[in-house]
């Protein structure tokens, strides 16, 4: 019997790595092609972030930017999450700015811009500008610049126009108005914002960063010195649910979407295989009728395959170890 | 249709490399060699129009700065780093940016030790902060090297032992997650992108 | 004496920008343009090295006929080629040299990245082994985080998440602190040593 | 499988190769004449100085796969020049109607970067009128400087002493005398549009692959010198018991030609006239720009000549922008006091006033505000100023910041969060703003209240986290906290703030309320701090700071380079002409420029030909026939009279005239300036922003004890040091103090410990697991027979575990070459390469077998990060290693390594510094060094003294650490701080 067992573990210790692979693939791709709802949990970095952005809702006097530090190989996930809080922005009428430090950033900052705004009707420069690609060896004197005047460290938008001049400048001038910065990197860049940006100036600062660096960045987060992270795509995963939940809403009390509430996103669930955005609380279904588009839920059907990788990668270490233990139990025999 | 052709020859060397997992193959063993030869290519026009022309070029020839001649020379001299009689030279324009490493030495005490020294003196009034204390501690420890790990210094080492592959536990979770989202990437633009399944 | 000199230039220097370090003043401050607009100056040779290197290796196997050599063919005509494109054509958006970069280097660069999850995933199969008590508690950490991440994690026990964080801000952040600190010396030490003309690999070998 | 793989590449090659060029052929079946765009303008931009044209253009579709609209623009329909794109998202498109390109203000017009030739644009037909930008060559690009308004701004050091003398003849006969300087010399030259004159645009677009489409027809645009714009807000007080009225307005957008900020007042009974007045004046300037494109229009003639409303205020707003937005006029008799006022105002009656704001423009335009009321108010509404404040320079820098700090401390609470369900136990966030003088705060005390005034809970936060938790007795919807901060400096005060804690329904959470401090909403009023120096003549915003603000940092750059027009140039010499005078400072008074030149000769003659114009005035005063003549011709005079009283009479000038030679004389000059543009006097406004502010006198202080320069040239600046403030470049940075102190001890314990590493001593290195296992696992290498793989990591040389990985390599390969046991090293870095050659062959010459050395044993794979990985993955299965060492740095690719190894059954033995790669290594193989183990390995393995000492040096410290961190961590749980704030923050 033992035997028996040991020899099946044996087998499966040699198992040709092709169909570990075939499995891997199999694993992401039926997820990806058929979608399933599953709950979308919340996180407390996550919220800090929305919450902070909606408190600018409305308000001429206040504006985000967005810092784009990544290439396209860590793109799958950074920009859902780029998306996903332009367009809460876009929804709350929260001025925002982007702005990229390597010439392979620039097309990716443009594409992120151009397929939040699709559904909005915002115009660069009153709702939004891009102030395009600046070379990084200028990073310190624009970051620190634009605790001064912005308009004067960044000069030009990526369209060749003065800052200067452009409506949305009317009441902003620097991070006391521009209060909150996040920048969207897989690697160590929104650090360089906490150095300088958040130690002089104090503006906030947040992470949108792949999950390898979240174990490295969480000293940060229980400082302060970041106000709130994305962890990888999960934390894309838990804007768009909260952009579905609270910006999306409308009622005739909240007509541009309702406040955060921490209760409120517990007990909601959004099922991503809708077409339209469907809310469900205690069990009654609400449908708002608003398109819930391919985009806005990227991240989301990612999470689907991410969930079934994980548990795969997790049965696999615990078979292979169990397999490893009883072939080392036989090898002492 | 330029864009359907433009996403075949991005799926095809999507596909090409992919194809290495189930064995090495001419198709993977072609896109990787173009691969590098096209990594190095696209950086010589960048390094040409970034780095040449406005820090060699123009300084030189139209800024009329000619001290900048002899870092260009000593650049030069990497070159002979493939000389067997003249490799020598080509450490000139190696040590030159050595010398940085004197900035090194108090940058890195001062960001690396005593700002980490000052985040670690916290009070210790709760149970987490008194954890983070003794693994900090232990962890250091560990890395004692004038001490054998024996008896109860053994003990205590070995507590920061515990505490570094928790610390490890979080990454590796993470970095895996990472991995994944990753391939999920490159399979929605195969599923998705191109091949159109997923709407 | 041809070692002799590189030493020199790098102990002094070394020294300068020790002393940079602790001195504000404009004069120190100019030391540093001054060192970076030279080290501007030499960068863009580096890459001379690379692709004389490049040529070699693959000039070499082509002239030997070395087995594959046919690949390396391959890989000088995409160097030589891309290259032509962005001299030829610009690097503006949509010339062809981007376009190369779009649908070439860019899906092949992240894909290489991709392939990582499977071999992850059959590394967890097949190789990440409790060997030791210590491997075995990094395992059993791995996979709370990795569970914490996933709405099944919740699911199974609201503790998985809760003791995910806790992973993260206690016993992360201690040995990500002490690693710091210790990676911090060893690397000042190394500084150290490179700058006392004791630490002299990088010059290479030879006299 | 026996494919022909010299074929299948080439074949492979070509079809990707053709792909490439798909780009260029796609468009080939296309009208080019679908895509010229349409609906071109080019229109005045409103409110501007006349320099500023917008253009706008239909966008084409998106099927048309634009990526970038390119725009040309020239003085004549036959040579247009570019000057600019607007690039377009190819797969959306444009989301409006209409693109556009504003050519406004001073852009890019010529500079090194510029194209050496002028280029015709390609893919146009063969006549088209379009070239590429203005090239460097000054015979083409110089006749076009007449055309615009150019600004050339010039590096200072250049201008003083790279500059060539160069004299031209004048038109009436005489010699005008420049500074010729090469393109070089200048940071760019930058131009702008010229008011009234005729320029020609076109636009064309650019298609995904990128092909040029065929251009526009060329349209023409002319900008307007316009009135300036509306200021929206404009507030007026009345101050009863201090007589005066204080204004406050918002600040111009556009203020580049803005001169003056005038305030007037008007009687109601007036305001029908005034509004008539104003509504003339718009209709005039319509008037006049109507009549400039078609003279057949009407003049039109106002009605009310005179402005109704009587000036009460005027005060110049020009350069430096940012000017002074508040203005406080005293009262006395009913009479508003003021230089050239007379106004009548009856305080008792003041609601029958109305105030108007105008701002006015170089070309004399003027645009009034809307019409305010002044609310009546008495002193003590105003805001408080600080008691307290203080200006010098900042220490630790190299010279570009003053420091301002004012009053204490202020902590106030950002945020709060539940931390149960049962909404009794909160986290409370908060946050403080502190300064220089107060720089260590001893504790805050956070008193939390209910409603009726009960206290609830206190914390005593002497280590400053940023975070509070409390426990309620019961969850509440409103409580009160009171925060009480205690400084170092004077401690025995009790400094309080209030502050609001209220349920907040949408959020579900308790939200901070304002932030009281003696009945004051702090954050009601800002803190505009204004600066002033030598040599300009008014005021300037150099920070608004919210009012829990404490200090501010003011800076002032080094970068001080000269602006000046050009129009002259010399294409031969390529030489640029520019006006050789530069100015210095302000005279005493403010009311005139004190200038200089860079040729003495010029300054004589400029004496010379002031007399002139002095002896033609007074001639001309002799005969004049009305008074108004005889004033203007004797301010023109006393003008005059002036230029010479100051070139003759000018401390500075004075001194300057004594040099001989005028390199000297304008190194002397040079550095007087400095003082002149550097120095700064400050003062304060504290207001709420609509008019209810207080004012501070100009700060001054006890002489500074650091000033620049020598007594001599200090003397020409009285003030400097007192209310002038100018920063001091310092020589050491006394924040990196610690920083020097633990250099400096752990220099020494690496000098003690090689010293007696070097005597002999027997120091004690505990064995490292990994290492121990080394000897074995080559051991089981050379009883398998296999070779042994050696990787040093995938970074460069002068990485810290590249160097660490090399050693140990050393020492391997002198095992290996003991036992006979092939080893192979593959490197990824071709400067690692040749390295590790050597350490090889001497490892072998060591061991005394060099007859076993082979040449191939280290092998450069390639650069590529994973290629690299599949060549190692190879040679594990090709060469049936026994045993895999990783040593160095290590980045993803870490893992398809040790997991092929760890297939092949070889022992494993790993060693990095990156932390991320750590885990997997630990996981997949048998031992593994983590972080300082490698390096600490490298010296244990070396048994050199110096290498042993270094490594037992770095011991000691790391025992000092652990001792600081203990004994600080037990300190500060006993409340003691003074250990933790001896260490930098950041």
């Amino acid at each position: 019997m033992n035997g028996k067992i040991i020899a099946f573990f044996d087998k499966m210790q040699k198992l040709d790595r092709r169909y570990i692979y075939l499995m891997v693939a199999l694993s992401i791709i039926i997820p990806l092609v058929i979608p399933f709802n599953s709950p979308t949990f919340t996180s407390e970095t996550t919220e800090n972030i929305y919450r902070k952005i909606d408190s600018f809702a409305g308000d001429p006097t206040k504006a985000v930017l967005l810092s784009f530090s990544h290439d396209a190989s860590t793109m799958p996930e950074l920009f859902p999450m780029e998306v996903s809080v332009l367009r809460h922005c876009f929804e709350r009428n929260v001025r925002i700015f982007t702005i990229c430090w390597s010439p392979a950033a620039a097309p990716l900052m443009e594409h992120a811009i151009n397929t939040a705004k699709e559904n909005y009707d915002v115009t660069s420069g009153v709702d939004y500008v891009n102030f395009g690609y600046k070379p990084n060896s200028l990073f310190l004197p624009i970051v620190l610049g634009m605790g001064e005047d912005i308009s004067e460290a960044i000069d030009t938008d990526s369209q060749g126009r003065k800052i200067k001049n452009l409506d949305i400048m009317k009441e902003i001038k620097n991070y006391d108005d521009m209060n909150l910065v996040i920048d969207f990197s897989g690697g160590g860049a929104a650090l360089s914002w906490v150095t300088y940006a958040r130690a002089k100036f104090g503006v906030n600062v947040a992470a949108g960063i792949t999950a390898v660096m979240v174990a490295d960045y969480y000293p940060y987060l229980q400082t302060g010195q970041l106000i709130g992270m994305f962890r990888g795509l999960k934390g894309a995963a838990e804007y768009e649910k909260m952009v579905d939940v609270f910006a999306s809403y409308e009622t005739d009390e909240y007509p541009n979407g309702r406040p955060f509430s921490k209760e409120v996103i517990k007990n909601v669930k959004v099922p991503i295989t809708k077409s339209t955005i469907i809310y469900i609380e205690d069990g009654v279904e609400f449908d708002t009728g608003i398109p819930l588009n391919y985009k806005y839920k990227v991240a989301r059907i990612g999470m689907n395959a991410q969930s079934v990788a994980h548990i795969m990668i997790i049965v696999f270490i615990i078979l292979g170890n169990i397999g490893f233990f009883l072939t080392r139990k036989k090898d002492n025999l | 249709m330029f864009e359907i052709i433009s996403n075949t020859v991005a799926a095809f060397f999507t596909l090409s490399i992919f194809s290495f997992l189930y064995k090495d193959n001419p198709f993977y063993k072609f896109a990787e060699a173009l691969f590098v030869g096209v990594s190095m290519g696209f950086a010589i026009p960048l390094v040409y129009e970034n780095a040449f022309i406005p820090f060699v070029y123009t300084p030189i020839f139209l800024g009329h700065k000619f001290s900048l001649i002899i870092p260009s020379l000593l650049g030069l001299l990497y070159t002979f780093r493939f000389s067997k009689n003249l490799s020598w030279l080509s450490r000139y324009p190696i040590v030159f940016g050595m010398g940085i490493v004197g900035m090194g030495v108090p940058m890195s005490i001062h960001s690396s030790v005593l700002v980490q020294m000052r985040s670690a003196m916290l009070p210790l009034d709760t149970v987490n902060t008194a954890l983070i204390f003794i693994g900090t501690v232990t962890i250091l420890l560990y890395f004692f090297f004038s001490k054998d790990h024996k008896g109860v210094y053994g003990k205590f080492t070995n507590v920061g032992v515990w505490f570094m592959m928790i610390g490890f536990g979080a990454s590796f979770g993470y970095t895996v997650m990472a991995r994944i989202s990753l391939l999920i990437g490159r399979i929605q633009f195969l599923v998705g992108d191109w091949l159109g399944f997923i709407k | 004496m041809k070692r002799q000199i590189p030493l020199i230039i790098v102990i002094t220097l070394g020294f300068m920008f020790v002393a940079h370090s602790f001195i504000p003043h404009t004069i120190s401050q100019d030391f540093l343009t001054w060192f970076q607009d030279w080290m501007k100056a030499i960068s863009p040779f580096a890459v001379v090295l690379g692709i004389m290197s490049l040529f070699m290796v693959h000039g070499k196997k082509i002239s030997y006929k070395a087995p594959n050599w046919q690949y390396s063919i391959v890989t000088l005509a995409g160097l030589i080629f891309t290259a032509l494109t962005g001299f030829i054509w610009g690097t503006q958006a949509g010339t062809p040299y981007m376009w190369i970069f779009k649908n070439i280097q860019m899906p092949m660069s992240s894909t290489m990245f991709a392939l990582l999850a499977f071999y992850i995933a059959s590394a967890a199969y097949k190789a990440f082994r409790a060997r030791s008590p210590e491997a075995t508690v990094l395992l059993v950490a791995a996979i709370i985080v990795m569970l914490g991440q996933v709405p099944l994690g919740t699911m199974i026990s609201k503790w998985i998440p809760i003791s995910s964080k806790w992973i993260l801000n206690v016993p992360n952040l201690a040995s990500k602190r002490a690693i710091m600190i210790g990676v911090g010396l060893g690397m000042t030490a190394t500084s150290l040593k490179i700058l006392l003309g004791i630490e002299r690999t990088y010059l290479g070998g030879g006299d | 499988m026996k494919l022909n793989l010299g074929k299948i590449s080439s074949l492979m090659l070509l079809a990707v190769f053709c792909f490439v060029l798909l780009p260029i052929n796609s468009n080939a079946a296309v009208n080019p004449n679908d895509y010229i765009i349409e609906e071109l303008q080019a229109k005045d931009v409103p409110n501007d100085d006349g320099g500023g044209l917008v253009l706008s253009w239909k966008p084409l579709p998106k099927e048309k796969r634009i990526i970038e609209y390119r725009v040309y623009r020239g003085v004549t329909a036959d040579s247009l020049f570019y000057i600019g794109k607007v690039d377009v998202n190819v797969r959306t498109g444009v989301a409006g109607n209409e693109v556009f390109f504003y050519d406004t203000s001073y852009n890019s017009f010529l500079s090194l970067e510029s194209p050496a030739k002028l280029k015709k644009e390609k893919q146009q037909e063969k006549d088209s009128p379009l070239y590429g930008t203005f090239p460097r060559d000054l015979s083409i690009t110089g006749p076009q400087l007449k055309n615009f308004n150019i600004l050339a701004v010039i590096n200072e050091d250049a201008f003083y002493f790279k500059n060539k003398k160069v004299e031209i003849t004048n038109d009436d006969g005489g010699t005008d005398v420049y500074a010729g300087l090469e393109l070089r010399h200048f940071f760019g030259l930058y131009k702008k549009l010229l008011a009234d004159k005729e320029y020609y645009y076109t636009v064309f677009a650019v298609t995904e692959s990128r092909k040029y489409m065929p251009y526009a027809e060329p349209v023409i645009g002319i900008a307007r010198e316009n009135s300036p714009e509306k200021i929206d807000k404009f507030f007026a007080t009345y101050v009863n018991d201090a007589n005066r009225l204080q204004f406050e307005w918002s600040r111009a957008a556009f203020a580049d030609d803005n001169t003056d900020h005038s305030i007037y007042l008007i009687k109601k009974n007036d305001l029908a006239k005034f509004e008539t007045y104003v509504a003339e004046q718009k209709q005039l300037e319509k008037n006049m720009l109507d009549r400039m494109t078609d003279k057949t229009v009407a003049e039109f003639v106002p009605t009310i000549k005179e402005n109704p409303a009587k000036l009460i205020f005027k005060r110049y707003c020009g350069y430096p922008y940012n000017p002074v937005n508040t203005a406080s006029v005293n009262i006395e008799d009913g009479k508003i006091v003021g230089e050239n006022i007379d106004a009548q105002i009856d305080v008792e009656n003041i609601e029958n006033y109305g105030f108007v704001f105008s701002l006015q423009d170089r070309a004399g335009y003027e645009t009034f505000s809307a019409i305010a009321y002044s609310d009546i108010i008495s002193l003590s509404d105003l805001p408080s100023l600080p008691e307290y404040w203080e200006i010098n320079d900042r220490p630790d820098d190299k010279g570009d910041y003053n420091r301002i700090y004012w009053e204490k401390p202020v902590a106030f609470l950002t945020n709060t969060s539940f931390l149960n369900e049962d909404k009794t136990e909160i986290m409370v966030n908060y946050d403080f703003f502190s300064n220089s003088k107060y720089k260590n705060i001893k504790t805050i005390y956070f008193d939390l209240y209910d409603e009726d005034g009960n206290k609830l809970d206190s914390v005593n936060e002497y280590y400053q986290d940023k975070k509070l938790v409390f426990n309620l007795p019961e969850p509440k919807e409103k409580l009160f906290m009171k925060i009480t901060i205690r400084t170092k400096v004077d401690d025995d005060e009790n400094y309080t703030f209030d502050q609001e804690l209220v349920f907040d329904e949408q959020s579900k959470s308790l939200m901070p309320g304002e932030l009281m401090l003696d009945g004051e909403k702090l954050n009601d009023y800002a803190y505009s701090i204004y600066k002033n120096n030598f040599s300009s003549q008014e005021w300037r915003l150099s920070k608004k700071m919210m009012g829990s603000q404490r200090e501010f940092f003011d800076n002032i750059s080094y970068n001080m380079p000269h602006y000046k027009g050009v129009s002259k140039f010399d294409a031969e010499k390529g030489l640029l002409y520019v006006d050789p005078s530069f100015s210095i400072r302000m005279n005493a008074d403010k009311s005139a420029s004190v200038s200089s030149n860079l040729y003495q000769s010029e300054m004589d003659k400029a004496v010379e030909k002031y007399s002139k114009e002095v002896a033609n005035y007074t001639e001309k005063i002799a005969t004049a026939e009305t008074e108004a003549e005889k004033a203007g011709f004797q301010s023109a005079m006393d003008y005059y009279q002036g230029q010479i009283d100051i070139i003759k009479n000018n401390e500075i000038l004075k001194k300057a005239a004594e040099f001989d030679n005028d390199k000297a004389r304008v190194k002397f000059l040079k550095k007087v300036k400095e003082i002149g543009n550097r120095a700064f006097e400050y003062k304060m406004v504290r207001s709420d922003g609509k008019a209810h502010f207080s004012e501070s006198s100009t700060y001054s202080s006890e002489m500074a004890t650091k000033l620049p320069y020598t007594e001599e040239i200090r003397a020409f600046y009285p003030g400097l040091g007192t209310t002038y403030f100018f920063p001091i470049p310092n020589w050491f940075s006394s924040d990196k103090l610690p920083a020097l102190i633990a250099t400096l001890i752990f220099g020494l314990l690496v000098f003690i410990m090689i010293f007696q590493a070097k005597r002999g001593k027997n120091l004690y290195v505990r064995p490292i697991a990994g290492i121990e296992e080394i000897d074995n696992a080559i051991g089981r290498a050379t009883e398998m027979g296999k070779p042994i793989l050696f990787v040093p990591g995938l970074s460069g040389i002068s990485d810290v575990a590249t160097l660490a990985g090399l050693s140990i390599l050393g020492r391997v390969a002198k095992k290996a070459a003991e036992y006979d046991t092939r080893i192979l090293v593959p490197v990824r870095d071709f400067i690692v390469l040749p390295i590790a050659q050597e350490i090889v062959k001497e490892a072998h010459f060591e061991a005394g077998r060099p007859d076993t050395h082979d040449k191939n044993s280290v092998f450069f794979i390639t650069t590529s990060q994973f290629a690299f990985v599949a060549g190692v993955n190879g040679v594990m299965v090709r060469e049936k290693t026994a045993t895999n060492f990783y040593m160095g740095m290590f980045w993803a690719e870490a893992l398809i390594m040790t997991e092929n190894g760890s297939a092949t059954g070889a022992i494993q033995i790993a060693g990095t510094d990156a932390v991320t790669q750590i885990p997997f290594f630990i996981t997949t193989c048998d031992y593994t060094l983590i972080g300082e183990e490698l390096y600490a390995a490298s010296a244990y393995l070396a048994k050199e003294p110096l290498q042993i000492g270094t490594l037992k040096a770095v011991d000691y410290t790391k025992f000092l650490i652990l001792a600081f961190i203990v004994v600080g961590s037990i300190l500060s749980t006993v409340h003691a701080t003074f250990l933790i704030n001896a260490f930098p923050e950041k």
